[in-house]
């Protein structure tokens, strides 16, 4: 036989080996005397909790009366994800009245609308069309 | 021609199934992947993988000169398209065809034909089956199709001649509205599909979607396997689909199936394809019209093996490879109930915002009635490139009932951490009274947001919280242990 | 007596079938589990669960009076035996009845009258079932059984008069190994069902098993659901079942079901119940003789879900509830073919020894056609204290040889690290000339062992030998990344 | 509502966090042109490696060479898993044929008969019955 050949660099990209998160606590409560049996997984100190057919996101920041997902924590003018830039409708100056679309965003072929959170006057435009945009980026800053 | 070595022109959940269709044919499966799906569950399962480099799809599972490159360097006899990507576009099974290999779909020339919204209409309306008022402008700038819209009547639908999956689709409700939506669905439809031809329609309201899956051989037979119901939309993308509808009697499903027998051999149709219907009306009062036909394998055909046990995916490997189709019409037939759910990573509170992330902990349901199609597993990345899609989970029961209360078993069952998906939605969805009424209409579930994105109890969150806390503030367990060495420790009294 | 609340007086794989069972049917499950099964799947599954204290078998799973404590603590309704421990016992389904609560299996009185081996064959006889020679002796002492085994004639089968599933059960060939045979049946009898009653019959030897699978009602209605063929055994362990048998013709087929439905009847049976045929010959041409009933749900009933879409612990507990089968005889119908495959922690290089440990990693095949009933998952520790069977793997095909191809994609696609697995013996018995012939008797594993207990490639070892070398040397993965963080790192930006 | 009530102690056994195993490495590699994607799961240093359907436990200690399964770990006299001895066959001193059943163990409601591996002279009994015994201690020792 031919000895075995390795590929050391062509897969996974990061080197042979591929590591896998998947590492979990469970834990059990009972809220109003029924049991729950919680699965719960980390992303560092951030958990992310399965319970009842539910997924709480638990943020130590957080207070203690978390809502689900993510969208206490989205500034409603910066993208939720990468994304890329398609049109941008306003300048600085420019009143906005709430719900208006602000920013275009094209992401997994999807056209993203961010909207204005609130009537206001824009103070800055941060990025412009084309570029690609990173979650937590403001896009435009209200006066 | 037997097909001995498959090159799948796809990624994600239908590379897999495609690849385990290989595997349960006994011939070779190449897969080919993006520079983002090196590490892809489809990469890693296929007997081959060849990269094509890009990142979007654009630069990758849409370059036709790489794939065939690749099914070249892999020795590959045949190149199946899954769906998406390059699966309705007639060159593209024109160029595989060219370089000698068979293409697991019907010939360029059906896609053509069939792809083409006015001649599928054209041929549905010779072959005797009713259709919608609408049709493609005869030129494709903004006056046109905003006068064609307004001649066929408000509410209108625009949508990407070439496309599907509700990408490339707008509705317009009045003269207004009609150059944003024009616009709006040109720019998805040639991102999406690389062409921004439009077709304008009547929008016919409170309506179900009901499609009938066909098979037909080279050797001019076609069957029906009944109907698949999809109404279930959120935002024109189907996230749930049946068989049966609970919403046609059994006097208009003979009759749909023979409407759809009769448009596949009118059109020549060869391999499975799926005609499209918008029903109005219920029981045998029911009114069908067709709607368009999708020329390969839809999303939801495992609905279509489920209720008769016909695999699609072989069954169209058969008739690429000449066979004729063994089952008259009278041997195939429903039996039971199935239900799939879509499962995206999406946030259905945030308008069904796609998320992107790693998935920590990957936990899909199983037992009886239980079948799951998977892209992904415990440590993928999901991008922001493709479709986010990440499985299908189809159950099936001896009724609508049984299969109801079976899907949400299994949607409680399935445990997904690190990126958000739409699977308590979709319980949501399958307890809500609508749909166990069988009552829904593709337009329900975008008017009935507010208590299918419902929060959920308070109580629980607090509870789930204090869990978190707990687990945190406990050495052994929380994110210390999580990330550290514990349970190796336990296991093998090895250590750090 | 609608059930609101279900014990499951069971664990491992079946405790997790019943409980998603009572998900499926919108019922309470009530899980109970002793000291070594805390941390058990079926004890973190179901709604409830309680301690029934003790390790072994003796001291917790068959202790009836703690089991019915449970039922009481909980406020169950009604009691699932699940197989094997207490299910086959008549003085549990009366104490249950006694303790006011649904049993969900037959009357008491019939378990004991069909438990009963030498009843049993009495009642077969005079419903004209043909019956293979043998009995239960006069007396249990060795003396009278070796006198016995003699009668019946070599070779001769020693038997638990109260078992079922290969324990306690051992071959004599001559009356020189009747002793030793006997003392070890007993043994065997007394440790796994406390009862060390001993039955002989004759051994027809190169025979196949083939059982059907009968439903009953309150009502005095019984149906089959036709045959399973379970002769693919390891030391008279089933380890794979199918269905339809290859082995036996239309006439034959429908001759057993007849004789299993009379027999049923004549036994005054309700529920799910099989019985179980040693068949000699092939096709029409083919013989059977009763072997003996099993009054419960068998390990292998999903192979008959999967061919007649019938869920049996729905109909179980239907029965139960007092409701009337659904279906006449002729509603019944089998579609296509399957085959289940039992997953056990043992070597079959080393005779089958049972294996224990803590899996490491636990990867269940999925996708089309394939169902995985399991009752471990990775983490779960496998100990000594019970049966090592770890999942049930069912998989559906149009065609026998579709199936067992789909099969083999399955257990290639089955990953378990940490515990070592008969999955790649039992990829070998499927790919064998023998079993793709249909010809296995029960005894064709035992005497093929060399063969399907082959050693892998030498060169495949090798490699993985590399393999392993190679990442034990890669600081960023191996034993160090592996129970490190790095993963961990990457991801979240976070350091220990 | 009720507090949620919590129950550290109750479930599981070990404090109320059930932690899992399931971190793994993966290797694609060549032998013969085959491509094969190998899973790797680490107890210690000993490696357990799925590939093509095969299983193999890569010990540090093995040679190049290791066959599949634990069989060449494994003393023929000591139990291959924690059981209780229900007969001992031998006395110090007795004479033993290749095959010879000599310790008769059961676990898992099994009877697992401890074979000599050779023909041989009995030197030291280490067990009785009735006791439970762990994998790697010697049973029965030969001369």
């Amino acid at each position: 036989m031919n000895a075995p050949k390795f590929y050391p660099v062509d897969f996974p990209r990061s080197g042979y080996a591929e590591t896998h998160p998947g590492k979990i606590n469970r834990v059990e409560f009972r809220v109003e005397d029924r049991r729950y049996v919680a699965t719960v997984a980390w992303e560092g100190r951030r958990a992310w909790v399965h319970v009842g057919g539910h997924v709480f996101i638990i943020d130590p920041r957080d207070s203690d009366d978390p809502t689900p997902g993510a969208s206490a924590d989205l500034d409603a003018l910066s993208p939720p994800m990468p994304a890329t830039v398609t049109r941008i409708d306003v300048k600085p100056g420019d009143t906005v009245v709430n719900g208006d679309v602000i920013v275009l965003l094209e992401a997994m072929k999807m056209e993203l609308p961010i909207r204005a959170p609130r009537d206001g006057i824009v103070a800055r435009v941060n990025c412009r069309a084309g570029e690609l945009v990173q979650p937590g980026t403001p896009l435009v800053v209200l006066e | 021609m037997s097909i001995t070595r498959l090159l799948i022109a796809n990624r994600g959940e239908i590379a897999c199934r495609i690849v385990r269709a290989c595997r349960d044919r006994g011939i070779e499966s190449v897969a080919v992947f993006s520079d983002a799906d090196r590490d892809a569950l489809h990469t890693r399962m296929a007997d081959q993988a060849v990269g094509l480099g890009g990142t979007t799809a654009a630069d990758s599972y849409l370059r036709i000169d790489r794939l065939l490159d690749a099914a070249r360097e892999s020795g590959a006899d045949a190149i199946h398209p899954g769906y998406g990507f390059l699966s309705e576009r007639s060159a593209f099974a024109a160029a595989v065809v060219d370089a000698g290999l068979t293409f697991v779909g019907p010939p360029a020339d059906v896609i053509g034909r069939m792809g083409s919204k006015t001649e599928a209409r054209a041929l549905a309306e010779t072959a005797g089956v009713p259709v919608v008022p609408g049709g493609v402008a005869p030129a494709q700038d903004d006056k046109t199709l905003a006068a064609l819209a307004a001649s066929v009547g408000f509410p209108a639908l625009i949508k990407a001649s070439a496309g599907g999956g509700g990408k490339g689709m707008r509705i317009v409700r009045h003269a207004g509205e009609a150059l944003d939506g024009i616009g709006a669905a040109r720019r998805e439809a040639r991102a999406a599909f690389g062409d921004g031809t439009l077709y304008v329609e009547r929008l016919i309201e409170e309506s179900r979607h009901v499609e009938i899956q066909v098979l037909a051989d080279t050797h001019g037979n076609a069957v029906h396997l009944f109907e698949r119901d999809c109404s279930v939309q959120r935002r024109h993308q189907k996230i749930i689909e049946e068989s049966p509808s609970p919403a046609i009697g059994p006097a208009v499903r003979e009759r749909m199936g023979q409407a759809a027998v009769a448009l596949a051999k009118a059109s020549q149709y060869v391999n499975a394809g799926t005609i499209e219907f918008l029903v109005e009306g219920e029981g045998d009062a029911a009114r069908f019209y067709f709607l368009e036909m999708n020329t390969r394998l839809q999303v939801e055909h495992p609905v279509t093996e489920a209720v008769t046990g016909v695999d699609l995916v072989q069954a169209q490997l058969d008739i690429a490879e000449g066979e004729a189709l063994p089952w008259t019409q009278n041997a195939i037939a429903q039996r039971g109930h199935a239900i799939e759910c879509r499962i995206y990573a999406e946030a259905p509170e945030q308008g069904f915002l796609p998320q992107a992330g790693r998935i920590l902990y990957w936990h899909p349901p199983s037992g009886p009635g239980v079948r799951v199609d998977s892209g992904v597993e415990t440590g993928t990345e999901v991008t922001v490139h493709y479709d986010p899609l990440l499985a299908k989970l189809i159950v099936t029961g001896a009724t609508r009932e049984a299969a109801i209360r079976r899907a949400l078993r299994a949607l409680e069952e399935f445990v997904v951490l690190g990126v958000r998906t739409n699977i308590t939605f979709l319980a949501n969805v399958l307890r809500s009274e609508t749909f166990a009424a069988g009552r829904v209409h593709t337009r329900w579930v975008d008017t009935a947001m507010e208590s299918l994105a419902a929060p959920p109890p308070a109580e629980l969150a607090a509870a789930a919280a204090q869990a978190a806390r707990a687990l945190r503030q406990d050495g052994s367990s929380g994110p210390h242990g999580a990330a550290g060495a514990d349970a190796w420790r336990d296991l093998t009294g090895w250590r750090l």
